[in-house]
């Protein structure tokens, strides 16, 4: 088997909560929001991870980090055989054209004052890989892969003659212009409206064929994840509590959050849907963490057991891991 | 978007908005006119001492004359000359200073910007006036030090302005992705934060200018500026307003009222820009 | 909730310090550092008797190196010492012209904030409320118009209008000189008047008081019409707003709502509002010959009197503080998301 | 007939053009159902949603129809008896949770308030009120936090609970989850079925036609400011007669659905200048040159209680 592409090991992310000028001199203790609290996985090459949770788990701090937008605070981020957690801005500059990021709000993610066309040429610019006129052309390409047609013509609209959706067929343009080996696409999709989000997730596929790209798909629509990932990933609070092939999660969802999300998605298809897991309450501060499982506040099956020990990732069946003392099966 | 259809597009488009800035762009080229072609227009030497003196307003002194017998007109458009220059160089400066300094701070962040927004801070909450005074008499009378004076007091508006809007930019996704492209930092700055901070600058700009204005002819009424027999707005005003009580109330009334239309011209430029860009890009 | 309120404005009036350092060194700076001899500048020559010149610069400090001249100043204004006078009447204690000359403009900005906010609140509400019409834009131009009203010119035409042509109103000083009966006993003549109940006085500080009140009113109050109208059409604009009417809540109760959440950005701007205030009072000040602080730095100005300069800065400085303090406070007493 | 909405427009008038953001809009809502409006953004579902309640925002205006509320005209009473009726015979709650409740006021204020103005004595309303928290569950004592220290789906739980305090005929819920988690949607969906239980009609908007299908009895598929399709819940998704809507539930990712989903082409239209005759013509690949792009399919009555404007209704079928 081929050496993964990425290798994330224990990956960590603590942001310090602000203190007063009266906490700071007393000396409180600083305390931390443990955004992303020990994440290991790997993605093989043309592979999609689906990164799935709800707001505040950590799913999006997990994904810039993984990219050292944001620095992680501990842990080891492995790309292509380099350990790119301490390289240099400078050292870490070519990388930064083998992986790029795709944001969920097509609105900020470019500049306003900046042409589309100059926005997908410059990072052509950036890594010398053209000069001006061959950029442009390239960019020109781009906007016609992208549909985005007559190109000519919108090469020099600014972002806010272009609807939602055609924005954010420019930003995966301006990712993709680097031919990039991985992609973080950080809710690439869910600020796009339902007749349209499919034919971005086309898009997304088209361009992983084409070059063999692996992906991070952060979301937090699990019905997503199941369209376009190979593997799944679920977060809560920091953590991945379960992490296997695609299928065999949403068949058999092994920790019990992961089954309350599946039976909180509504569907079609399954209109009238059981419940047999009832979960309550809200997701916790990522402040104040839950001693044990964290998530045993609001399981229905938590015993004392799940109160005091921190459960380990553990191998249900084949390639399906699972941090719960109590799995379901 | 080009900085100039900031100006533009508002004057081409049917939009509420349009009239202020019609009329403040009208005012503030008239002035410019007046300044520019001054020997040309101006009907009399503005310092020439008449017989002449308290005429009223008539069609051989259109503004009348004053105390000494000088042509109230002539001196209005000789003194358009004086504000301009001060205000010119004072803005110039104040943006030369201000801009950069904001766009580094607010980028960079740590303990210098901490510093230097501390001190920006205190020069901005100290009433701007009253300092112009304090620097405006150590460096004594002449117009380029009253530039300075006023240049010192404004170079905290703009440095707040463009570190706030830095400091917001830098939060949006499109300065992420930049630095996801691997874009240096000083091109972030001038490729991505700084022209989405100069239509912010423009209206600060145009509403720093009215204030620089009245700045300026509040420094000359209280004599601080020039020096007699030059005509400048402000001090016209001030020798004006004994005569005014008097009941010769062109002397003070004219150039008073310059100062406000010019100031005003730059305020509904900058008020229309203003609603332009709160209306948002889209 | 009372301590932690107590905390924090021991907090915030910490945070003045730094801020009137800052503008203390910036003003010794300006005073002493740069070029020039404040004690020649004013005898004017050097044509002095060195020991006599001598003698004048130890009398200012000025003999001393600049840093210890730095902390001595410093260290005799945290004991409230501001210096001597440096020129006619040369040698008396700047303190006590400013505790002459502080009231009455403390008196003219309490007076003239108290219009601006009213004029403004008034006209920003009435803009935000007929959004869209010919109120709205007539509001939106006198917010313009009262921002760059000059105000020595506005405060002359008003002279000249109730003055000198109406004779309704007097236009300089604080009171009647013909009262001779009144005496001050903490500056503020309003309520001198009312303490001694010395109703004739009273009414005289009241009409010197219109005037210059309402010049520096008018002036101020453009930026809260403007501030007022458009947060007052973004909270109308919210959720929450329509969440009331959607819950039958009566209009006016709403307005009111409206009117608090966005009176919240307006007390900041009061903080700056007020700075701006003290700069026009100068103006003011001096167009109504009114003996207050602008008048008493543009008359020492004329002596080169740096000490009492650098003394009235450091006061106005002080003043801006508390002001921000006060409004820091009142902000934190509005809104309920501030922590303290 | 507890709501009837007889050809509403609704139009904003924006400095870059009049935008006609809901056109002819016909529909009515029975006593005690739940019907659903589903539409993606732009196609005027909350729009019509705000013009029932007569609070449509500025620069919006209501240029024509009618709604009747028990029969009378919500858009012609006089401001007093509206409010009489808003909050107590009818409420609505809004989308985002953040900005529903005034951030500088208790929760426990607002709620009082609410019922106040509608006569109940003080002391009554803040006994109601905790007993209304209870029974979104949420403690009693959150009666005296400020929306500010509440997450997202607290603050709808309270709003909803205001929405619960007089037993309303009709509640207008827009988008009450979108900015929820799907389990703390799910819960909420709970609290508003049990609502329906108890005999208030739920107007629900949504843009996500999945979440329709599970609780509601009626749908109502909106596009580009158009009513395009009315129908029972069966009737919609096992039958549905318009190609917008049969392309909606085709694009939709669905976890119990094999296979992929389809994107529909092209995007929707700028309501200043809408295209002439049916306004999916340009996406509809049913689309009949001569007939669809100039004549405007007329919003009838297919089948018994299912209602359609196209000119081929269910073409794909025949």
């Amino acid at each position: 088997m081929s050496e993964p592409l990425l290798k994330v090991e224990n990956l960590k992310k603590y942001f310090p909560v602000k203190r007063g000028i009266i906490e700071a001199l007393r000396k409180v203790p600083v305390r931390y929001v443990r955004a992303v609290d020990g994440i290991s996985f790997e993605i093989k090459r043309g592979e999609v991870l689906g990164l799935i949770g709800e707001s505040g788990c950590g799913k999006t701090t997990a994904g810039r980090t993984v990219l050292r937008l944001i620095e992680p605070t501990a842990g080891r981020i492995v790309f292509d055989g380099t350990d790119i957690t301490a390289l240099s801005r400078e050292e870490l500059r070519p990388f930064r054209r083998r992986m790029q990021i795709i944001f969920q709000d097509p609105y900020s993610s470019l500049s306003p004052r900046m042409k589309i066309g100059d926005a997908i040429a410059h990072p052509l610019l950036v890594h010398g890989l053209a000069e001006k006129d061959e950029a442009k052309e390239i960019a020109l390409k781009m906007l016609r892969r992208v549909g985005l047609t007559p190109e000519e013509e919108f090469y020099d609209r600014y972002p806010h003659h272009l609807s939602g959706g055609q924005r954010q067929r420019v930003v995966i343009a301006r990712a993709m212009v680097l031919k990039p080996e991985f992609v973080v696409a950080d809710e690439a999709v869910s600020m796009i409206d339902v007749s349209m989000r499919a034919s971005i997730l086309e898009l997304l596929e088209s361009f992983r064929e084409e070059y063999n790209m692996s992906q991070l798909f952060i979301t937090h629509d699990i019905a997503v994840g199941k369209l376009i990932a190979d593997r799944i990933a679920v977060m809560y609070l920091g953590k991945i509590v379960e992490i296997g092939p695609t299928e065999e999660v949403l068949k058999n969802p092994a920790h019990p959050y992961t089954r309350a999300l599946i039976q909180a998605v509504p569907s079609i298809a399954r209109r009238k849907r059981e419940k047999k897991l009832r979960i309550t309450g809200e997701v916790p501060n990522a402040v104040n963490i839950p001693s044990g499982c964290r998530f045993h506040p609001r399981c229905p099956l938590a015993d004392e057991l799940c109160r005091e020990r921190e459960p380990e990732l553990v191998e249900v069946e084949k390639n399906h891991f699972v941090a719960c003392h109590h799995p379901l099966r | 978007m080009r900085l100039i259809d900031y100006i533009i597009n508002p004057l081409r488009e049917r939009k509420p908005g349009r009239g202020l800035l019609l009329f403040g762009i009208s005012v503030v080229l008239t002035v410019i006119i007046m300044a520019i072609f001054a020997p040309w227009i101006s009907p009399y030497n503005p310092t020439q001492i008449g017989a002449d003196v308290f005429a009223p307003p008539s069609s051989k002194h259109l503004m009348g004359t004053n105390n000494l017998g000088q042509d109230v007109f002539s001196r209005i458009i000789w003194g358009s000359r004086i504000i301009l220059y001060v205000v010119a160089i004072a803005t110039t400066l104040s943006i030369l200073v201000g801009v950069p300094l904001g766009l580094l701070s607010g980028y960079r962040g740590g303990k210098v910007d901490r510093a230097l927004s501390m001190i920006m801070d205190s020069i901005y909450s100290f009433p701007s006036l009253i300092l112009a005074i304090v620097i405006a008499v150590v460096l004594g009378p002449s117009p380029v030090n009253t530039a300075i004076a006023i240049a010192f007091v404004y170079v905290p508006t703009y440095f707040r302005m463009v570190r706030g809007q830095t400091l917001s930019l830098k939060n949006q996704l499109f300065v992420e992705a930049a630095r996801a492209i691997g874009v240096k930092d000083w091109e972030t700055m001038r490729k991505y934060i700084l022209p989405n901070v100069l239509p912010t600058v423009l209206v600060v700009f145009t509403l720093s200018v009215a204030d620089a204005i009245l700045t300026e002819a509040g420094l000359s009424f209280l004599g601080l500026s020039v020096t007699p027999p030059t005509p400048d707005w402000g001090y016209d005003l001030r020798v004006g307003q004994p005569f005014l009580l008097d009941g010769y109330w062109w002397l003070a009334f004219f150039p008073g009222i310059m100062i406000m239309l010019l100031a005003m011209g730059f305020a509904m430029i900058g008020e229309a820009i203003n609603e332009r860009l709160s209306l948002g890009t889209r | 909730m009372a301590r932690g309120l107590g905390r924090y404005i021991i907090i915030r009036g910490l945070m003045i310090i730094p801020m009137i350092l800052i503008l203390y060194t910036i003003v010794f700076f300006f005073l002493r550092i740069l070029p020039g001899n404040p004690i020649l500048a004013v005898v004017g020559t050097k044509n002095i008797p060195p020991e006599q010149l001598k003698h004048l610069e130890h009398l200012a400090g000025l003999d001393k190196p600049l840093y210890v001249q730095y902390f001595d100043y410093l260290w005799k204004m945290l004991h409230g010492n501001l210096g001597v006078t440096l020129a006619s009447p040369m040698g008396k204690p700047v303190s006590s012209y400013i505790a002459l000359r502080l009231p009455a403009t403390v008196e003219l900005t309490i007076f003239a904030f108290t219009v601006s906010v009213l004029l403004g609140i008034a006209t920003g509400v009435l803009g935000a409320v007929k959004r869209g019409t010919s109120v709205d834009t007539g509001m939106r131009v006198y917010s313009i118009v009262a921002y760059t009203l000059f105000i020595p010119w506005f405060g002359m035409m008003l002279q000249y209008l109730f003055g000198v042509k109406l004779h309704w109103l007097p236009t300089s000083g604080r009171i009647n000189p013909t009262i001779t009966s009144f005496h001050s006993i903490t500056g503020l003549y309003v309520i001198d008047a009312i303490i001694e109940r010395n109703w004739a006085a009273l009414g005289s500080v009241l009409k010197h008081l219109v005037l210059p009140s309402i010049t520096l009113g008018t002036v101020l109050s453009g930026a809260y019409t403007r501030l007022v109208r458009n947060n007052m059409v973004d909270v109308l604009s919210q959720d929450f707003i329509r969440a009331y009417r959607a819950r039958g809540v009566p209009e006016r109760k709403v307005l009111w709502y409206a009117l608090k959440n966005a009176f919240i950005p307006v007390v900041t701007l009061m903080g700056l509002q007020f700075a701006i205030l003290l700069g026009g009072a100068v103006l003011t000040e001096t167009t109504f010959n009114w003996p207050g602080m602008g008048t008493f730095i543009m008359d020492r100005i004329n002596y080169r009197d740096y000490n009492s300069i650098e003394g009235a800065v450091i006061v106005f400085a002080l003043f801006v503080g508390l002001i921000s303090l006060t409004v820091d406070v009142i902000y934190a007493l509005l809104d309920p998301r501030v922590e303290y | 007939m507890l709501l009837e909405v007889k050809n509403l427009s609704v139009y904003y008038y924006t400095l870059s053009g009049v935008v006609r953001g809901a056109e002819g809009i016909s529909f009515s809502v029975r006593e005690g159902e739940w019907i659903t409006f589903v539409g993606e953004s732009g196609s005027g579902k909350s729009t019509v949603a705000h013009a029932v309640m007569n609070l449509v925002p500025s620069p919006g205006r209501i240029v024509s129809g009618e709604v009747l509320f028990n029969g009378r005209n919500l858009l012609k009473l006089p401001g007093e008896e509206l409010r009489k009726i808003r909050g107590k015979e009818m409420t609505m709650i809004f989308q985002d949770p953040m900005t529903s409740l005034d951030p500088l006021r208790t929760v426990g204020d607002q709620m009082v308030e609410a019922m106040t103005v509608h006569g109940v004595e003080e002391a009554e309303a803040k006994r109601k009120a905790k007993e209304l928290l209870e029974r979104v569950n949420l403690p009693g004592d959150r009666f005296n936090y400020y929306p500010h220290q509440l997450s997202g789906g607290q603050r709808q739980r309270v709003s909803i609970a205001i929405a619960m305090a007089f037993r309303p005929k009709l509640l207008i819920a827009d988008e009450p989850t979108t900015a929820l988690d799907v389990i703390v949607q799910d819960s909420i969906m709970d609290i508003l079925n049990g609502m329906k239980e108890e005999g208030t009609s739920i107007y629900f908007v949504t843009h996500d036609i999945s979440l329709a299908v599970e609780r509601s009895d009626r749908i109502a598929v909106m596009y580009a400011g158009k009513l395009v399709e009315v129908g029972t819940v069966d009737q919609i998704v096992e039958n549905p007669l318009h190609p917008y809507t049969k392309a909606l539930i085709e694009a939709v990712p669905d976890l119990w659905k094999e296979g992929k989903v389809r994107a529909i082409p092209g995007y929707p239209p700028d309501l200043r200048s809408p295209p002439s005759g049916c306004r999916f013509h340009l996406r509809c690949p049913y689309a009949e040159a001569g007939l669809c792009n100039i004549e405007e399919p007329e919003f009838r009555e297919v089948e018994k209680g299912h209602f359609v404007a196209c000119h081929f209704p269910g073409v794909w079928r025949k």
